[in-house]
């Protein structure tokens, strides 16, 4: 192996990464937020009596599930600009993660709510709650309990796939990376750096993620079953 | 007092409810037994609204359960109910299960509501498993528990379907000694069971459900002392 | 000033050329799931069956995997075999890459299969008197696989779809190819629209299918 | 060394960036082709081998090249002297201009204009990296957002669709571009203020004897009036100097 | 014979048995009954090889289970086993299930196998399910199911833990029939269970565990009758 490695210009431009980790972090957290609203929008479509929310839910949810994300976010970019939607890079990526996001999560959200059982909300009826009541104190919150491990899924696969950024020349880490890296062709140590920094990343939401959990489901918590 | 009257109710094409006639009076203890599937829970669901019903009519002191006009949510909490599993709500607190419904469906401030439901934990024997989430408590002491959520709403009627068939047979005792205590202080209640020597103590009468119909109906001497039915003496061969 | 015309219009040889990237398409993401779920599979066992300083060593290690864009992987993979001087074509850092992290994602679905079997089960199998790898092969695997196979089918078709990405490390696959007729015919949504189909008519009916079994399976 | 091995192989590989036209790009049967494709091919016919083109994309040229998947990177790639610590590099074999490329109603007529627009360019070129520090040290408070594309193919779709009002392309695409009808209607805008862009070709840093066959052959290029030649098919006009005035080198 | 000498076993830091002394004859029933978590089910478990022992050694027909040199394969031969729940293979049919065990582990050809399941099958009443698959089968015929699966192997021993315990009442008896029959037909066999009925009518002894140690052994009359220990005493009061 003839080739030296040379980290000092990697150690030099820290900072630069991390100020594309946090655009990363941004990102995944907007894309994140907005897609579980959606899901739940979705969730409630798909089930609802009213054909055309169901078949609009419905498209939705396949293309999301059923192409690839880099697909996706070329739609968002080349599609919508097609037809003169201009937007930029930060808004197209957050734009297709969300998309995404929004379409597995509302087959998560109605899973978990098909796994409820039904005596719950029978029991919640049979006290006299409204079915609105019911849903609000005793449906949603188990829901959210059910669903927050595959939520904490997607929320890392929204981090690492926003890397897909870099190809639509958004300047989150990886885009970030391959920037210094054009400029010095130091690929290897570049991408190297970036993807320590994307494990890092990527254990700590998940350590965050988790302990929230246990603060706010509590391990005694348990669930039905 | 609870009346129902040729109800007939079917899912899709099955009916599962072939006309069936009850009266349960103030004070009275009702049990029902019969095989799977023959139709007990389903009636249990329809007395409280929780299901439709295709012909007759259901009246609850005097209000008909399936009538349009009749404030639903307002007659249910004069029935209380237990069901066979789950019926605790796993995200609460003992206390907070109990606590629920008294304060958003009555509407009590909070301190009320929480010393009701601590009365009632008390009650059942739960006093001391006020702080605890469901899943620390045994099958029956969730059963206990969801007794107690039902008596802080002060209802007229209990409906119990198959409150103990699924906890160990050494939880049973438990929950059977705290619907006898129920029946004693005079709450009216229906309760599906398969617990033959419980039915035989604690009820006034029995029904026997055979295929979406009452097949027999009378007092335990006469349901289990002198069968009249082939189906029902087939059953309590079975059941021993 | 110019007599080169650089750009042009979509042409039925294009239909072909994306036709060839769609079979290379076909071709790296089938070799990757197999290659991956074989070896997948051997390293779910090794966590369900091993002892907790191999379960330890081998989570972590498959974690990383998990824990790393795929498109930093692959860029890093190549740029790694360049300079120690193993240069290989895209298509086979880009296999190994894929393979590699398919074998990270069938792992812990491998170990979740055989974890899905009741104890009583295995207790039953090996009180008559079948041996460790008797249990293994005529109760664990067929009772494991029917738990996880819709798992796995989703392992797979995401593979699929991730498959896209090789082409950062210069693979023409289906994305690529797309990419390349959109920049050269600027007929955006004609193109995409066909991949975007290619990639539905793959996905969409292998997930039915999975589906279709598993009922199959549960009734059984 | 490389010389002897890609004489003994009796095949060159060259890196050519295949979304950058003229310099490379693919024809309608989507082979490629470009004045670098050319060069490669006249390079290959000097030494008297077969020769094969690689397409890369900007990001792909360097990992090519050190892993030896190619022997020689001529893909338009500008001579910095950051770079020139990881690769070697040969004299320049082109030179080019920047130039804002434009819608054709658009009403930006100066470079100053360009200080409130909405501007791309391509990802990981030079003409992105002096552009961003241009605006960094002259227009420090623009309100105008920078955007990058990942090929200068790109960046020619985002302008005709109107994602962004302006791409900063060089001059040999830009005309390129104008004169095809391909992205609408499009125009060349003012030039860059900032230098022009040597490109040289591009192998490992090691490989002196290499370098120094790649320079002759440039040099070669220039007297026989093969560059002329090449200059005028891809490009036409006027071709550049590519020598500066008062530097031995 | 099975023999246990002085066993004990923790799992962890928990001793679950702490020195358990027993010994089987051929043709003897035994009964285990005791609270749950007492450690029937781990005895049950320890004498088939399916968990190591921390001491003490237990023997069946006079070799050493525990023992390296024993061939456990060979040995749980002898030994037939049926569980609380999820016995049955559910991928394969009922045939099958039966069948599986005599093909790989006996080597027996296909048609010989199938002939030995389709008798066993019938021999436990389910000569006409014999191609439909477990989950056509109600819990009481995958329990006879189970039984079959075991005495194809045509063991010495049989081991029940809780057999009946996961059915629904009604189902209890036909398995509860089968077991009988198996005893009246001469099987050793220990039984654990929580059907005082079943234990008293067909049992030799019953034994009665107390956190991991046999407290009473004895004739059912006696154990049932005049319990000594108040452990006992209070058990049977509750499960009556
Ligand atoms: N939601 C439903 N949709 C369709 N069929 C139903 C539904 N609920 C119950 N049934 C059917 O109605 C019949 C009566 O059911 P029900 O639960 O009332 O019986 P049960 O007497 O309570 O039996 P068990 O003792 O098993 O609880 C059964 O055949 C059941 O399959
Ligand atoms: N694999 C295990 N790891 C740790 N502890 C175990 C394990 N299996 C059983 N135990 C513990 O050993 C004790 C005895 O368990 P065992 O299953 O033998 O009781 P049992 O008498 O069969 O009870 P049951 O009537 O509930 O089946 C229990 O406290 C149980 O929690
Ligand atoms: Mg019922
Ligand atoms: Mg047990």
């Amino acid at each position: 192996m003839d080739y030296q490695f040379l980290w000092r210009p990697v150690i030099q431009s820290l900072p630069q990464m991390l100020g594309g980790a946090s655009v990363t972090l941004q990102v995944s957290v907007l894309s994140m937020a907005i897609g579980m609203v959606l899901a739940l929008i979705l969730c409630f479509a798909k089930m609802s009596s009213f054909a055309g929310l169901r078949f609009v839910a419905n498209i939705w949810i396949e293309i999301a599930r059923n192409t690839p994300a880099l697909f996706q976010l070329y739609f968002f970019k080349f599609g919508l600009g097609a037809v003169g939607i201009l937007i930029d890079s930060y808004i197209t990526v957050v734009m297709a993660l969300a998309f995404n996001t929004a379409g597995y999560m509302a087959e998560t959200f109605r899973g978990g709510y098909a796994a409820i059982p039904n005596t719950q909300l029978r029991s919640a009826r049979s006290l006299g709650m409204t079915a609105f009541q019911a849903q609000v104190h005793v449906m949603f919150p188990q829901l959210l309990r059910a669903v927050y491990h595959p939520m904490t899924n997607q929320f890392i696969w929204v981090i690492l796939m926003s890397s897909l950024g870099m190809l639509v020349g958004l300047r989150e880490l990886s885009g970030e990376t391959q920037f210094l890296y054009s400029k010095t062709f130091r690929a290897f140590e570049y991408f190297a750096a970036t993807a320590i920094i994307y494990y890092l990343i990527a254990k700590l939401v998940l350590g965050l993620m988790t302990l929230i959990g246990n603060k706010v489901f509590g391990l005694n918590r348990g669930g039905v079953a | 007092m609870i009346s129902v009257k040729n109800v007939r109710k079917s899912f899709g094409d099955v009916e599962v409810l072939k006309g069936i006639d009850l009266e349960v009076n103030q004070g009275e203890v009702l049990s029902v037994i019969g095989a799977s599937g023959s139709g007990k829970s389903t009636l249990l669901y329809c007395i409280n609204g929780l299901e439709p019903v295709q012909q007759g009519v259901i009246e609850v002191d005097g209000m008909s359960v399936h009538d349009k006009k009749t404030n639903l949510n307002h007659l249910r909490q004069k029935i209380g109910m237990v069901f066979q599993q789950w019926n605790a709500f796993p995200h609460l607190t003992t206390l907070e299960n109990v606590a629920l419904a008294p304060r958003k469906v009555k509407t009590l401030p909070k301190a009320e509501a929480e010393a009701l439901a601590e009365s009632q934990l008390k009650h059942v024997g739960l006093g001391d498993k006020m702080h605890l989430y469901p899943n620390a408590l045994s099958g029956g002491q969730q059963q206990r528990l969801a007794i107690a959520r039902a008596l802080a709403m002060e209802p007229n009627y209990m409906l119990f379907d198959e409150a103990t068939s699924a906890l160990d047979p050494e939880l049973v005792g438990e929950v059977l000694d705290t619907m006898r205590l129920l029946a004693e202080e005079g709450m009216t209640m229906i309760v599906v069971t398969h617990e033959m020597g419980f039915s035989r103590d604690v009820s006034d009468r029995v029904a026997f459900f055979h295929k979406g119909v009452i097949e027999e109906i009378g007092e335990p001497e006469q349901v289990f002392g002198q069968p009249s039915s082939e189906h029902l003496q087939k059953f309590l061969a079975k059941v021993r | 000033m110019t007599t080169v015309a650089v750009f042009g219009d979509l042409q039925p040889q294009d239909l072909l050329f994306l036709g060839e990237a769609a079979l290379r398409t076909l071709l790296i993401s089938s070799v990757a799931i197999a290659t991956g779920s074989l070896a997948g599979i051997v390293f779910g066992w090794m966590m369900a069956a091993g002892n907790r300083t191999v379960q330890f060593a081998m989570n972590a290690l498959l974690d990383i995997f998990r824990s790393v864009p795929l498109l930093i992987q692959l860029i890093l993979f190549d740029a790694f075999v360049s300079i120690a001087g193993f240069p290989m074509p895209a298509f086979w850092s880009g296999t190994m890459v894929l393979s590699v992290y398919t074998s990270a994602l069938v792992a812990s679905v491998a170990r979740g299969g055989i974890e899905s079997v009741p104890a009583s089960l295995r207790r039953a199998s090996r009180s008559l008197g079948l041996s460790y790898w008797q249990d293994m092969r005529y109760v664990v695997w067929p009772v494991g696989l029917r738990s996880v196979f819709p798992s796995w089918v989703g392992v797979s078709l995401s593979v699929m779809k991730d498959s896209a990405l090789v082409s950062v490390i210069g693979y023409i696959e289906l994305l690529k190819a797309s990419q390349i007729l959109i920049t050269r015919t600027a007929e955006t949504f004609f193109i995409l629209g066909i991949a975007g189909l290619f990639y539905f008519a793959l996905s969409f009916p292998l997930s039915r299918a999975g589906q279709y079994v598993e009922r199959r399976w549960q009734q059984s | 060394d490389k010389l002897d091995d890609v004489l003994a192989d009796g095949e060159l590989r060259c890196a050519v960036v295949l979304d950058f036209p003229p310099m490379g790009f693919r024809d309608s049967n989507n082979e490629p082709v470009g004045m670098d494709v050319d060069m490669c091919a006249d390079l290959a016919a000097a030494m008297g081998v077969d020769h094969q083109v690689v397409g890369v994309t900007w990001a792909e040229r360097i990992p090519a090249l050190i892993s030896g998947k190619v022997d020689v990177a001529i893909a338009s790639s500008s001579d910095t002297l950051e770079r020139a610590q990881t690769v070697g590099f040969t004299v320049p074999y082109m030179v080019f201009q920047f130039q804002a490329l434009l819608k054709e109603d658009a009403d930006i007529t100066a470079w100053e204009d360009l200080e409130s627009a909405r501007v791309g360019a391509a990802v990981g070129t030079t003409y992105e990296s002096e552009f961003l520090a241009y605006k960094d040290t002259h227009w420090p408070d623009a309100e105008g957002r920078y955007v990058s594309f990942q090929s200068e193919n790109e960046s020619f779709l985002a302008v005709s669709q109107g994602q962004v009002d302006a791409v900063i392309v060089t001059d040999t695409a830009a005309a390129n571009v104008v004169n095809s009808d391909k992205y609408g209607e499009l125009k060349l805008g003012p030039v860059a203020p900032f230098g022009a862009d040597y490109v040289g070709m591009m192998t490992l840093r090691q490989e002196y004897g290499w370098i120094n066959y790649l320079n002759l052959f440039i040099n070669r290029q220039i007297r026989s009036g093969r560059f002329d030649e090449l200059y005028a098919k891809w490009i036409g006009g006027e071709p550049p100097a590519l020598d500066i005035p008062g530097v031995y080198y």
